[in-house]
């Protein structure tokens, strides 16, 4: 199982899933409406390191976010 | 590290203690950027969220970068809610001679701007109401939207 | 107008100054230059002669210039004796948005030291020697060494 | 009379000399060795406002700066 969680605005509570690669994270997200339309606009970190692609492979307990538009200061 | 405070930045205190604790180590140079709260579109404050483990290594990275120049960088954002007219970014660049303070401190304040993961909300009439229009993707957004 | 300070400027009592008169006025950005003296070529201070007719025209100008941006300077520099470690210039630039202040503050700085009237000498062993080769002719310069 | 000062590091005390335009007072200081080595990095200002032109006509009481080279902050 990995930990996926949501940050700042997408307002969600953090889910567990059963996923082997981000390309299986994206496909579960998918299936819910209110996550999906984040997703064209989020980035992705795993294990709080920023990532680009879909075939990184996950392990127990991998902790992916999902990083919305941001602005500071 | 980042400075986290918690509601509106003391500036005076912020900006003094900088100096006072960077001055005697020979740099010729000290450029500061301060973000106010305006008031605007009826806002009250502004409120942030802020992905800590994330924004230290965003910072990190720079306060490195800089560390190659021989400049020194310093950062403080307010997380929650800072009302209107008072502060919520304060960064200082210290270097040896003034070229690379100025250079780095614009590029740095825009890369913050477009990379840093704070997330921005308006607060009118006690409700934080995200900044969606004025946010911006972070690089390599919509990885999961892609077909696999 | 130009705060001249006798010797070195008092950094923390100027930036809170700065800070405090304008940060209510709806800038949402300042952007602010302290030069301190570096210890180098074994000086034990920098000094520094003002000519303040012109220095207040040509600080006026950019007053002026920014003002057409939406954007209000402030300058201090120091005239006499600045021993090393200590400030003997700042400068700050307020705006509405960041943009306006980050690239202004840059090309203030450059235009101060090719064209203030500002003259800066070394002080070692107590003796005051001009910096002649740190110092820009002012434009126009070399206009009574012309053939008439 | 025209009142010429010498600003900075040149170190000299102010003078008084006789010059209807600018090309006078630059004609009669190439005359003091101490000062011609100046003239050529030094810009100009007549009654504190900066020229480059040396048919500036002066008028009695005008005053002259010579201004070395520069570097504040």
């Amino acid at each position: 199982m990995v930990k996926v969680e949501f940050l700042g605005p997408i307002g969600k509570e953090p889910i567990e899933i059963d996923a082997k690669t981000l390309a299986d994270v994206a496909e579960i997200l998918k299936q819910d409406p209110e996550i999906k339309v984040w997703l064209e606009n989020c980035a992705v970190a795993v294990n709080d390191t920023m990532v680009n692609r879909l075939d990184v492979e996950l392990k127990d307990g991998d902790k992916i976010s999902l990083l919305p538009p941001v602005c500071g200061g | 590290m980042v400075l986290i405070y918690q509601g509106p930045i003391d500036v005076d205190q912020l900006l003094s203690r900088w100096y006072n604790a960077e001055h005697n180590r020979n740099y010729g140079a000290m450029v500061s950027f301060v973000g106010t709260v305006r008031e605007e579109g009826g806002i009250e404050a502004l409120s942030f969220d802020i992905y800590r483990p994330l924004l230290e290594q965003w910072f990190d990275g720079w306060k490195t970068k800089l560390a190659k120049e021989g400049a020194l960088l310093a950062m403080a954002h307010s997380e929650g809610d800072v009302p209107v007219h008072k502060s919520s970014f304060a960064c200082a660049i210290f270097s040896r001679k003034r070229r690379v303070a100025l250079e780095m401190l614009d590029a740095f304040v825009e890369d913050f701007k477009a990379n840093a993961p704070i997330w921005k909300y308006d607060v009118i009439d006690g409700e934080r109401i995200y900044a969606a229009e004025r946010s911006t993707p972070m690089a390599g957004s919509g990885l999961l939207s892609k077909e696999g």
